[in-house]
Formats: C-alpha cells, structure tokens, sequence
C-alpha cells in the first residue's frame, strides 16, 4: 500500500496542472511532493505532463497534445495553439494512442522464413537487415545501375522526401515513386499557370465555397481546418446565407451541411462547371478586369486557339448550353441558374473540387474545367481564391553532385513511366508500377523499398502488385505492422509511430499560410522501433560513398534544430502561441509588423518545442502574378498549348482542342461517359467509393476505436455497407441490412446493403478501408474491400488509376 | 425415519419449543421489516432524498407487517389455551 | 455555483463524429465484439442520431449528437432504488457504479435513452488497458453508466483552482467533446452566469431543449439549423 | 355454533394423494426437476457471463424476466383475492375451491418476487436495497408490498389448514411429528374454533386491499415513468384487473389439471366450474373495456410519441401479437363462456389456455414495445429472447408445478373441514327451513 493520502495525490496532479497551465510558483512544490513521494513509495500516484505534436494519421498533421502521466501516455487532444487544428480533431485523430500500442506492432526487425507471402518470419538484428539491404545495393551501384533501387514512398512529409529525394540523387536512381493522390489537378495547373507546384484554395477567406465532390469534413483537403473554417462562417453572429455548395452524385457528409446542394451524374463535374461558366458569361457576371488582364484563349478575338479556332467563350456557349448541361448532368435548370447566380452575386467565391472527380475517367477534363471556371471567377490570386501553396524557409542541404555512375542512373527512365508516355506534366505515375514490373518494360527493379504505403490492399489489381513484387529479387518494408504488402517482402523494418518520432512538417495538402508543426516524440520507441528517416540515413551511411555523404552524421533528430534554423533566420512569422492569431499574423504582416521572438536559433527551437509550431503568417504571394510561372504569356492559358502538344503526342494523333475539357472520351451525353458506362448492359449501377473519416483510406482501420465507429452515422459499427437508392434496393428485392453480392467484370463482394436516398437509383457507394487480411489482428475479417472490384485501368494521360466501374447487386438469399 | 415416542415428555417438549419458535420467527421477521424501514428512512434524511415519500410508505408497510403478525399470535395464543386438555 | 450547460448549435455541426471519439476514449468506456454490436450492445456516451427525410436528391438528413442533457429534475434518479443515480452536488446527474444492482430502471425511465448498461465485463487487452483514462474508473459487467459531462475533469479544475488560490473559472472546465469539436459547434459553461457564452446563446431564438415539454428541465440546449435563404 | 366434528374417515378421496404414489407421480416429479435443475444452471451462467447472455439490448432493457414478474404476480391474484371474496360474500360453492385459489397464490407469488433478481445485473448486490434503499422507488414499493402479500397470503392459507393438520396429525402415519407441530396443538374445542374462525375472518378481510395494492404498485413501476405507452392514470386498475382475469384462468387450469390426476370430480363438479366461470367472463368484459379506454384515449390525443407506440402494436411489428392477444382475451372467452353450451369442462379448460396466453401477451405488449420506441430517434432493434430467457421461464413454470404437488403430497387440496361444515351447515339449514313450513306443535290443539 503507498502512503500518500488522496489528497495529497490530488495535489501532485493539481500541481502538475498548474505547473503545464501556468508555469508558476507551484512548480518547485510539484517538484518538492513528487521528491518527498519518490521517496516514499515507489508506487507514485499521477505527475502529469503534456508534449504538444503532430497527429500523423493522415496527411493534414493537426496539433495535438499528448498527456502522459508517470511518463506514460494516456490522453491525447487538439492543441489549441496550433492555428491550423486550433485545438480540433476528427475522430481519426483519438486513434492515435491506441495504434501506438497495438498488439501486433512489428517488434524487431524481421527476415521471411520460406516462400513469400508464407507469414513466416525470422527475428533479426538491425545490423543484419540494413546491411543485407546496403550490400545488394551496393552491388546494383558497381554493376552501374543504379536505377534498379526502387522506393515507393507516401510522401506526406516534406523533409522525409526531401532527404529520400537528395538520397537517391546522390546513389543514382530515378524511382523515387511518391503515391499521393490523383496527379491530374497538379498536371492542369501546370498547363494552366506553367507551375510546377499547383495553388491552394484561401478557404477561410472566402465567403461561397463551391465544391465539387470536395469532401470537406470528411477525408479531402484539411479536414480540420476547413471545419474550423466552417465554424467561424457559421458563427451564431454571423448572417445566415449561401456559405457552401455542393456538387456530386452522392449525398454525402459534406453534402448534407452544404447550403446548396446539386446532384449530378457521376463523371459529369466538368460539364456542369462549364456550364456555369456558361450562365455566367450570359449573365455577364464574367470578372472581366481579370479575365482581361490575366488569362488568355478566352475572348475569340485574340490568337483563339480553340475548337474551330474559337475562345473560350464561344466555345462554352455553343456546346455547354443550360439546356444540354442539364441534360448531361441531370441537374435540373433551376438548379444549375441557382448555383450560377449565388456564384456570380459572391464576393470572394472559390470552387474545390475532391479526389474523387479528379480519380474517374476523365480526371484531367474535370481538374481543367474548374480551373477554367476559377479564372472566370477572378478567383486566382487573391484573397479567398487561389493562392500560391506555402513553402516554409526551412534549411536544406544544398543538392549533391551526382558522380558518374549516378549521373547514368539518374538518365534512366523512370520504372514506372507509361508507354505511350504521360502528358509532360506529370511526374508521378505510382499505378503503372505493377504492370511495368510484370513486363519488364523500361526495366526490373532489383530492390525495392515501400514505406507508409500499402498497395496490395489500397490500390486497384492487388493481385497484379503481389505478381510485381514476386519479379524484384529484394523487397523491402517499413511500416509498424506487417500489412498485405509487408506480408510479399523479404525484409520488415519495424516503423516508430509518429508519438515516438521527430519531424517537421509543412503542411503537406499545401495551406494557404506559411505554417511549420513541430512532432516530437511524447515516449521513447518501443521494442526496437526506429523512424524511417533514422532507418534512410543509416542505410545511406552504409551503402558508403558518395551515398553517406548525402547524410548527416547525426540522427534525424540531431538534424532537425538546423532545419528549423531557417524559420528563425527567415525573420518572418512568429512562434504560435493562441486560436485564431492567423488574422492577427495577417494583419501584423501586411504592415511589416513583427512579435517580438527569441534571440538565438536555440532559444528559438527550444520555443517552438514548447508552443508546437511556427505561423510564417498568410502567404507571400497573394497576386496573379506570383502565381504564374514562366509562362509564355504571362497569362493563364484557357487553351494550354503544351497541354495540346503532349496530349496529341501521347495518343499519337492531333487532338481535338475541346478534349482538353471533354476528355479522351469526349462529351458526355445524356448516358453519362462512354468510357465509365462501357458494361451499362449487364452492370447497370456505377460503383462510387468514398473515404470515411474514421477509417481513411484503411490508413487507421487498425485501431478498435476506428472499426467501433467505421459507420458511425449509419448505425453500423465493424463492418462495412453498400449504399444503395430505395428503388434500385426495391427493384432487386434488397431490404436494409441484408448480406447482397456486389458484382463487378473483375470481382464480387458480399456486403451488408444500407438503403438511403443518398445515392442516385443509378449508382451505389461503398467506404474503402475495410476489408483487411493482415493488418492486426482487429482488422484483420473485417468488412470488405470495394477496391476488389476495380480493375486496374490506368489514365493514360495522367498515369494515376481509374477509380470507377460499372456493378451489378444480387441479393443474397439465406 | 424412525418413529418418534409420541408419549415421551421430551417428544411434547421438543414440539411445543418448536411451536413457539415459529411464533417468535414471525415477531423476528417484522423486528426485521422494521429496522430495514428505520435504516432507509434514515438514509433518505441523511442524503435529503424524499423524506416524508419514505416516512408514508414506511409507516403503512410495518403496519401491515404488525397487523399479520399480531393475528398469527392471537391464534397461537388463542390455541393454546383453548385446548380441552393435554394432547395425547 | 456554476450551473454547468451545454449549448449544440446544429448549424455548425458537421456530424464528423470527432466527440463520439473524443468521449469514448476520455471516458474508458468499452469496445464491444463485432458480434455484440450487431446485437445493439454498443457502448456511446454521446452517440449522434440521424434522421434522414425525403428522396433522392433532396434527402434531408438530420444528425444531432445525444447525451445525457443532465436534467435539472431528472425522471431516471427518482425511480433507482438504491440511490446509484443522483443529481449530485454540482447539479450534474451522477452514477454510482460500485452500488448499482443493475435493475437498469433509470434507462426504462430515461426519455433520452442515454443511458448504456454494461451487458458484460469490459475486455481490455493488456496494451490497450495501459493508456486508459486514469482518471476514470472502469466499470464492471452489470452496471449502468452514461455521460457525466467529463465530472472528473471539473474535479481536477477545482484543485487547480485551489492550488492556485483562485476562485473556479469557467474556462478551467470543458468535456472532452466540447474541446475537440472541429466546428466549435459545442459551446460550455456556465447557464446562471448573465455573460457567460452559453447563456447568451440559450436566449438565441433558435435555441431548444430535448423533449422540453416533459418538464425535465435539462441543460443541453440545441440551436436549429439555420436554413438558407436563396 | 358449529356441532360437527371434522372427521378423516368420512372423505377418504381427500387423502389419496397424500397416501398413495403412483409412479406417474414420480416421473412427473422427476421431469419438473430436470427442467428446474436446467434453468439454474442457466441463471448461474448467466451471472457469470453478465446480462449480455440474455436477448436484451440498448434500448430494450427490459425482457422476459420483467414480463414473467408481472405475468406471475397476476397470477398470484387467482387465489388469495378469489377465495376471500367467496368467504366474504358466503358463496357456499367456494368450498373445495378455496383452498387450491390460496396455495396458486403463496407459491407464484414466491417464484413471480424471484424474477425481479433474475433481472438483475449484479445480483450479488441486491443487499443494497435493504443499505441504501429509497422507497421512492416504486420498486421498493414493489418489495415492500410484495413480501407483505405473501406473508399475509401465506398466514391466509395456513390458519384455514390448521383442521385439517390436526386430521392429518389423528391419522398418525408418516410425519407425525411434522403435522403435530403445524397443528399448534388444535383439538377443535368450540373456543379454538371461534378463534380461528375470528382470524380468518380478519385476513379476510385484511388480504383483499393488500392484494389490490399489491398488483397496483406493479403497475406504478411503469406508469410511474414518462414514456410514452406507460404513462398513464389507468394503469392501476388495468393490471388489477388483468392479474385477476389471468388468477381465474390459472385457478381454472390448476383445478381441472388435479380433479383428473386425483379423480376429485365427485368434489370439483361442473357446477363449480359453471359458477367460477361466470366471473372469468365478467372480468373478460371488465379487461376489454379497460384495454379500450387506454388505448382509444392514446390514440385520439395523438401525441406523436404517444401515437407511435400505439401504431407500432396495432399496426406495426407487434400486430400479430397484439391482436392475438385480443382474440385470447376477449373473443375465445366470450364464445365459449358466453354459451352455455361451451361451458363445459374442456370448453372451460381451452378458454383458460387461450386466457393465460392472452394475458402472458398483454404484459409482453405493454413492456416491450414502449422500450423499442423511445422518444428520441434512437436506432432501435426487435427484443428476441435468447435460449437463457425462455428457459428460465420453463424453469418457473417446472418450479410452480413441483410446488403444488409437493403440497398435494403433503396436505389435502381440498378443505376437508369446510366441505364437511358445508354438509353439515346445510343439514341443520335444511331442518329448519322444513321447520318453517310446518304449523307450530301447539297449533293443532283446538281450545274446548
């Protein structure tokens, strides 16, 4: 029994509290009880401590503050400093303690014992496993291909690919293959404004967000910050109006707190976009100064590059009449004449648009439209439009200087590069992968190195991946738990979870501030965890040189205070410290303003551990201007004519100018998209997936608090559904809950159906996430994955996967 | 089992202890009603939870217990001495 | 002393489900088998009800969080026989699990049905039971449990508040729920205090309370969607 | 003042079933047994496991174990209430039924006061309730009224037996000692018989409120709440009603059950049957009027949570059930009670079946419903019964049986004393009505 009175426990935590709440006189005491406590017993009742960090769960990074007690995790919250998160989470975010102590985390790192795919393991030392890695690679650098290392990466935080990017520079390969979402919105800006790195949408400042399929509160974009955003629009002071539309097939989260709501066929995004520039043009609510000044290929007068020689313009008017986009869409006119008006009567309207319109057949056509539809707003380059994306002034290392070897890698095509060849913009082509490994084509990889990426389960043609890797002699793993991938390598590095790992991270979805969070470790690694940058920089320093010298001596850790180094010289932004300062940072900003801040680089570092993150203030770049590249022009082109170029290049034959916005399968009829409608016959319903904010994209469906709360809205808990329209259930005899077959050209599931009007009759929706076979043991069986029934069909213009296909449902009689 | 000597002096004893006992068991019983109404009542004070609900309730509860076992004693009673003789 | 309340304004809601989270972690309140769950004994504090209307596209779905509105004159305390459910001493309706016998009468009688009873013992893997909630006791199979507006947190914020020397301020106390809203759709505080936010936003004309009409007097409030105007 | 002396040779049918066993009554015995032995073992199960054992979910928190409560406690009105009525109102028929009415009572009333810990979570801790009990609770009203029934149900039954004990004490074969001690030393002298006629005719007395409250309070558990289905005025008299309706046709069964196992048919006559079914009609009509009140005025007002529990049972989920009900309750007693060409012994036994059932339904309809309907829109599933429930409920049924032949076994089941005082009584009656007729002795001499 331990002596200390409640009371006198009380008070420790009390002193702890005010400790951490106000650093004041208490603290000596705190330290005094808790002397005089250890003395006494060993069993010492709470001391309490927060370390404010990063949830890393998904790509957004909020603030959060971890509470331990005794040194040991047990609560985890928004940091209310953090003036992105603001003290918000989603749900996702509480997930984060219970993935840190997971049952099945990997321990050690591992060797497969017999065939791949077996599950069986050895345990190994770190020694052995990077240095089996170093050696093969140094084998691939004295055979002078380089390129044959491979890594295949998520990419969602900036200083890791940065040192992945210098790594593979200075050993010499190419294949640094980042997955992170559709490449098509990234490529149309590229044409549209000639760079490279596309703007970001200053949500917060505008006051009529028109979202196309952008989940807001659920999966896309900052889910946090745009709810944060939400709030304050929607503040009880606030006047009551037309704040946020929506526009998809589906009813979704986002769509039943949208003001207006606009229910379009899937794939038709584009038509309807451009149809409202259509109405906005006969309404002469264009932005004429803008459109003048800023953008070129619009009026037919000057140089038109369009269609039959035609601007913009025209174009729009004769083939996106109110009529035919109603008739495309299925929207109704006053629908669409509603949404154009309250777009054109808007000060600072801006329209999103979601992974999900970007990922169908005609991604690049939907991502150009609305490009097409901002510049017809103004809504480029000013305040609650787009802005330029922030680039923090972090310190890097200048590039490596690639020796000779390297430099011939580095001229190798990249491994996954389509034939033919994606549009030029494109850099990234993560889903041609598998196919390019199958037939050898530009070449094979010899190692492969996959991290924070799980293809076998979260891409389309798992089958097809698990084949890929089967042809590279090496495969590599980092993750904290032996997912269906891991499961095909011959090694398993054992990944820290990012409560035990530094990291700086710029906001990787781009935000429309310059903005630095600080994760730090809140407990030491368990078992013998280490973090990926760790792992990267002692294989560097294995492989020898020139490789080791592309890293530092040190840890990742050692490294970062050097990094942030450049935030404190930069001169700009203050250390956040409260809610809501970004107007206040605004404001100081645009009067070269500046909070008075720490002296030294140290004492700056040490603060922002303290506070959790630096606030560069609203963006540099907030002219049309700053936004263009080198472009030709100085415009922002309506008809891009290096997007025409590569287009007519890639298919083989001079396109039609109007593809740029109709896509490879030109115009959308009334049936919807030839491409996406191929099956229409035996599978009449187009198969819509959606991402949950409970489970991701099964990025956390291994936590028991995410699988309890995967269907939380629909009363579903570890399990997944298929959403189906009340007459397509009627007319296939399904009634709620039954267990239906949801039937694809490439596969079929068995799925508990949930009927609500939130699909259209021609369509059903399914979450993705589920469906895990080796991913701890509390996934593991549960519910299904919907991407079992995609083939994997690639965007030739684009390179990224196709996520659509044609179902069928049969119900299941028992 | 074996057959008791009815005749016995222990025998008539032995029944006539038992007798009472059942009696006695019932007085127990309502001592027994009565000190869990006192205790609840008291609860009810301390905690300033419904006192007069508990009081009312309480009161015609024991009453009725009182009652039942005062008829059972004025048999048992009555009984007893409304014997012609000793039992044979 | 305060009168703690909560104000929910459903126009800012967004049905994220980030509460549902928040409470069940800060709460240790138990995860249930697939297999249980499918037979409705799923564990929420605080569960968002959804109501969906009309048809395709117009469906109008309606989702509101749900927890115990901590009535001032509580229908769920009369009926517990052996005073495990009580308007304690901060006007907050409290449980006490180590003497409920598990008659669950207080759910029959509760008209919010927030109330969840234990229908067998919590099975917490060695792992997950190490980042528990200290501050919150778990509870045993048998036992009825709900929402307590995050009571032990209140009892940390008056130590602190006496170790400080200062009288109980509003802003030292909030729910789990209330701090991680990512919409600020959750207001709290003090519903006696004249300024105080919440009371402020009780007086708005959109504001209501659940099921007013029983006389329950409770102090969740809910302010109405406000609908467009186009 | 009575001149009869009770004697045990004259009706030796009473005492057959104490002395004589058949090996029918054996196996019987044994079965009854097995289930009860089954249904503990479940119940010790289920406190192992916890309550998830049982059908019952978030909202439906209340199952088959409140239901049997209710159901059970109804039942217990057959005897006690019956038979002190007939004493009260002299109705020379109650004879050989009274003392079967007053052991119904004692014994379900034991097994109906269980089910409420059957119910319960932590059974372990019901002490509480002596701890920290709060007779606010209509629950504690429930304890405190239940356990006084039973014991003045129970004294109720006891004082009519002591003759009878006594009889079986002089007969002196197995357990003399056992029924010595019971008798409390009755010889039947006129003063202990103006004793105990006096008692009884004070329990009598005292039974009938306290059964009337006792059934009340049952029904205060839920009128006492808010929801809607259950908040309501008439709830009282409504389930006082229901508990003698089902008490009749349990006595019924009960009684038609040993006449063919003991062959009383020469003590239980149709007329008996006849008589007692009379009233089972009566309350019958009594039950409808009252289920037409409650619902009619749910209906007409119309309060939206009000009106959809009362959809969901007349229309929806519970339909079937509910019109079952209806059919069982009112038109199966109606036709064969109603005329008099039903009214026979099988028509009797069919209707009290129907009745039991129908009334077994109604508890079910008012308990279960209400709790799938809560006011908020609450997702809300169909209460099925797991293996656990239904057994236990086998279990209680078993028990009841096995009680009531182990006090078959032991004490007659019908009142020997009172149905000879009856044919004494009417002797004595007869002469002097005869008397009434007949002119004076002295009339006939004429003065000279």
């Amino acid at each position: 029994m331990n002596t200390i009175s409640r009371r006198h426990f009380i008070e420790v935590l009390a002193g702890a509290g005010v400790a951490v709440a106000s650093g004041g006189w208490a603290t000596d005491r705190l330290l005094a009880m808790v002397e005089e406590g250890t003395l006494r017993s060993p069993r010492l009742p709470g001391v309490q401590r927060w370390v404010p960090s990063l949830c890393r769960l998904c790509p957004a990074g909020c603030g959060i503050r971890v509470r331990l007690v005794d040194g040991l995790p047990v609560g985890l919250e928004g940091n209310r400093s953090d003036p992105v998160s603001a003290g918000g989470l989603c749900p996702a975010g509480l997930a984060g303690l219970q993935e840190l102590v997971h049952p099945d985390r990997v321990r050690t790192p591992l060797r497969r014992d017999g065939p791949r795919g077996s599950g069986k393991w050895s345990v190994i030392s770190w020694d052995e496993g990077l240095e089996e890695v170093a050696i093969s690679l140094r084998i691939l650098r004295s055979q002078g291909r380089p390129e044959a290392f491979g890594v295949l990466e998520r990419g969602d935080s900036e200083l890791t690919r940065r040192w992945l990017q210098r790594v593979m520079r200075a050993f010499g390969s190419p294949n640094l293959i980042t997955a992170s979402g559709p490449s098509s919105w990234r490529a149309a800006w590229a044409y549209a404004a000639d760079r490279s790195l596309p703007p970001v949408a200053d949500l917060a400042n505008s006051d009529f967000i028109l979202s196309f399929g952008h989940e807001l509160f659920e999966t896309d974009g900052h889910p946090v910050w745009q709810s944060k955003s939400w709030g304050r629009m929607r503040a009880p002071t606030a006047p009551p109006g037309v704040s946020v539309a929506y526009v998809g097939p589906r009813v979704s989260p986002s769509a039943i707190r949208a003001d207006l709501r606009v229910a379009v066929r899937p794939g038709t995004e584009a038509a309807l976009a451009l149809g409202l520039v259509g109405i906005l043009i006969m309404e002469d609510r264009v932005d004429r100064t803008f459109v003048d000044r800023w953008t070129t290929g619009f009026y037919s007068r000057e140089e038109p590059r369009g269609p039959d020689r035609q601007g913009f313009e025209s174009f729009v008017r004769r083939r996106y009449s109110p009529e035919d986009v109603s008739r495309i869409t299925g929207a109704s006119l006053d629908e669409i004449f509603r949404l154009a008006r309250v777009l054109g009567s808007s000060q600072r309207p801006v329209a999103i648009v979601g992974r999900a319109p970007l990922s169908g057949e005609d991604g690049m056509a939907t991502a150009m439209a609305i490009i097409a539809l901002n510049l017809t707003l103004g809504a480029v380059g000013r305040p609650g439009g787009y802005v330029a994306a922030s680039t923090p002034p972090l310190d890097f290392p200048e590039p490596v200087v690639p020796d000779a070897i390297a430099r011939r890698g580095l001229s190798a095509l990249r491994v996954d590069r389509p034939d033919p060849p994606p549009l030029s913009a494109v850099g990234q082509c993560p889903a041609r992968l598998a196919a390019n490994l199958l037939s050898g084509k530009p070449y094979r990889l010899e190692v492969l190195l996959i991290h924070g990426v799980n293809p076998v389960h979260a891409w389309p043609g798992a089958k097809a991946f698990e084949d890929a890797l089967a042809t590279v002699p090496l495969v590599v793993a980092v993750g904290p738990v032996v997912d269906e991938t891991a499961r095909w390598a011959d090694l398993v590095f054992p990944e820290a979870s990012f409560l035990e790992t530094w990291q700086l991270l710029p906001p990787a979805l781009g935000l429309p501030f310059e903005y630095v969070g600080v994760q730090q470790p809140a407990v030491e690694p368990l078992y013998e965890s280490r973090s990926f940058e760790d792992m990267w920089f002692a294989l560097a320093r294995r492989v020898g040189e020139p490789v080791a010298g592309a890293v530092p001596s040190g840890t990742f850790a050692e490294w970062l205070p050097s990094a942030a180094a450049g935030l404190f010289h930069s001169g700009r932004g203050t250390i956040a410290s409260g809610v809501n300062e970004l107007r206040v940072a605004d404001f100081m900003q645009t009067r070269g303003w500046r909070a008075p801040g720490p002296k030294t680089s140290e004492a700056f570092w040490e603060a922002l551990r303290g506070a959790g993150s630096w606030l560069g203030g609203p963006p540099a770049e907030r002219s049309p201007a700053q936004l263009l590249g080198a472009s030709e022009r100085g415009r922002f082109e309506f008809w891009p004519p290096r997007f025409e170029r590569d287009a007519s290049k890639q298919s083989g034959s001079s396109i039609p100018a109007a593809a740029l916005y109709e896509g490879r399968s030109g115009r959308a009829d009334g049936n919807g998209r030839a491409g996406a409608f191929a099956h229409a016959g035996d599978y009449p319903l187009r198969l819509l997936l959606f991402d949950t904010n409970t489970l991701w994209e099964g990025r956390t469906a291994l936590t028991p608090l995410m699988l309890e709360l995967s269907g939380f809205r629909e009363d579903i808990a570890w399990d997944s559904w298929v959403e189906i329209h009340p007459e397509t259930a009627h007319r296939n005899r399904i009634s709620d809950g039954d267990r239906v077959r949801v039937e694809s050209p490439a596969g079929a599931l068995l799925v508990r159906a949930r009927i609500a009007p939130i699909v259209p009759p021609d369509a059903v929706a399914m979450p993705r996430g589920l469906g895990h076979k080796h991913f701890g043991r509390f996934a593991n069986g549960v519910g299904v994955n919907p991407l079992a029934l995609l083939p994997a069909t690639v965007d030739p213009w684009t390179g990224s996967a196709i996520l659509g296909v044609q179902v069928r449902l049969a119900s299941v009689r028992v | 089992m074996s057959k008791p000597d009815v005749h016995g002096p222990w025998y008539r004893r032995g029944i006539d202890l038992l007798r009472l006992m059942s009696i006695v068991l019932m007085w127990l019983f309502l001592g027994g009603v009565i000190t869990w109404m006192v205790n609840v009542v008291r609860v009810s004070h301390s905690l300033g939870d419904a006192l007069t609900v508990s009081v009312g309730v309480s009161v015609v509860a024991v009453a009725v217990y009182t009652l039942v076992a005062a008829v059972l004693t004025y048999v048992f009673f009555g009984l007893q001495r409304g014997r012609g003789g000793p039992e044979k | 002393m305060p009168r703690w309340g909560m104000v929910i304004d459903l126009d800012r809601c967004t049905g994220c489900g980030a509460c549902v989270a928040a409470c069940k972690v800060e709460n240790n309140v138990q995860f249930v088998s697939a297999a249980e769950s499918e037979r409705g004994r799923r564990m929420h504090w605080l569960r968002l009800l959804v109501e969906s209307t009309g048809t395709y596209p117009e469906a109008e779905i309606r989702i509101v969080p749900n927890l115990c509105v901590m009535c001032d004159n509580p229908p769920c305390t009369k009926v517990c026989p052996v005073h495990a459910t009580y308007l304690g001493e901060d006007r907050l309706v409290a449980q006490i699990y180590p003497r409920c016998i598990g008659c669950r009468y207080c759910m029959a009688a509760c008209p919010y049905s927030v109330k969840v009873f234990n229908w067998s013992d919590p099975r917490w893997s060695a792992e997950t039971r190490s980042i528990l909630n200290p501050d919150v006791s778990l509870r045993p199979k048998g036992v009825v449990e709900k929402c307590t507006f995050c009571h032990h947190r209140l009892q940390a914020a008056k130590e602190v508040a006496r170790a400080d020397q200062r009288p109980l301020r509003e802003a030292d106390y909030q729910p789990a729920c209330v701090q991680i809203c990512p919409a600020d759709a959750m207001t709290f505080g003090d519903l006696d205090d004249e300024f105080s936010p919440v009371s402020q936003l009780r007086r708005s004309a959109r504001a209501m309370r659940p099921q007013e009409h029983l006389g329950t007097e409770p102090k969740v409030y809910y302010l109405q969607r406000r609908d467009a105007h186009v | 003042m009575r001149t009869f002396e009770p004697s045990a040779t004259s009706d030796p049918a009473l005492f057959r079933s104490i002395d004589h066993t058949t090996t029918k009554f054996y196996v019987t015995v044994g079965v009854l047994a097995a289930i009860v032995l089954f249904a503990v073992f479940m119940y010790v199960r289920q406190v192992v496991l916890g309550l998830g054992v049982t059908g019952m979910m978030q909202p439906v928190t209340w199952g088959f174990y409140i239901v049997n409560f209710v159901f059970f406690i109804g039942i217990s009105h057959a005897g006690t209430l019956i038979s002190a009525i007939l004493r009260i109102t002299q109705a020379e028929w109650r004879r050989p039924i009274t003392r079967m009415a007053e052991v119904i009572t004692a014994i379900v009333l034991a097994i109906g006061g269980l089910h409420p810990i059957l119910d319960l979570g932590r059974p372990e801790r019901v002490m509480n309730v002596f701890l920290f009990g709060r007779l606010q609770s209509p629950l504690l009203w429930d304890v405190t009224s239940i356990s006084a029934y039973f014991a003045a149900s129970t004294v109720y039954l006891y004082l009519p037996l002591i003759p009878d004990i006594a009889l079986l004490r002089d007969r002196s074969r197995r357990l003399r000692w056992f029924y010595d001690f019971l008798s409390w030393g009755w010889q039947g002298t006129p003063r202990q018989w103006k004793v105990l006629s006096r008692a009884i005719n004070i329990m009598m007395i005292v039974v009938v409120p306290v059964a009337v409250s006792v059934h009340t309070i049952i029904s205060y558990i839920f009128a006492m709440t808010l929801q809607s289905g259950w908040h309501s005025t008439i709830f009282g008299p409504y389930f006082v009603v229901g508990a003698i309706f089902s008490g009749i046709a349990a006595l019924f069964v009960t009684m038609i059950a040993f006449r063919s196992a003991f062959r009383l048919e020469a003590y239980l006559k149709l007329i008996h049957f006849q008589q007692l079914a009379k009233l089972l009609l009566a309350m019958s009509m009594l039950w409808t009027y009252f289920t037409f009140c409650e619902y009619l005025t749910g209906f007409y007002g119309g309060e939206p949570e009000e009106l959809k529990s009362i959809l969901y049972k007349v229309t929806g989920q519970y339909a079937p059930l509910f019109w079952l009900m209806v059919a069982c309750n009112f038109f199966i007693p109606l036709v064969l009670l109603g005329f008099r060409r039903f009214r026979t012994i099988p028509g009797i036994l069919i209707a009290s079946i129907g009745v039991l059932v129908g009334m077994w339904l109604e508890r079910l309809i008012i308990v279960v419903p209400t709790l799938e309907n809560p006011r908020m829109p609450f997702p809300s599933g169909i209460y099925v019964p797991s293996l656990t429930e239904i057994s236990l409920f086998a279990g209680a049924l078993a028990l009841f049986a096995l009680s009531f032949l182990g006090f078959a076994k032991l004490f007659p089941i019908v009142s020997v004393w009172e149905i000879q005082e009856g044919r004494a009584l009417a002797k004595v009656e007869m002469e002097e009505r005869i008397q009434s007729y007949l002119p004076d002795e002295q009339a006939g001499h004429v003065q000279a």
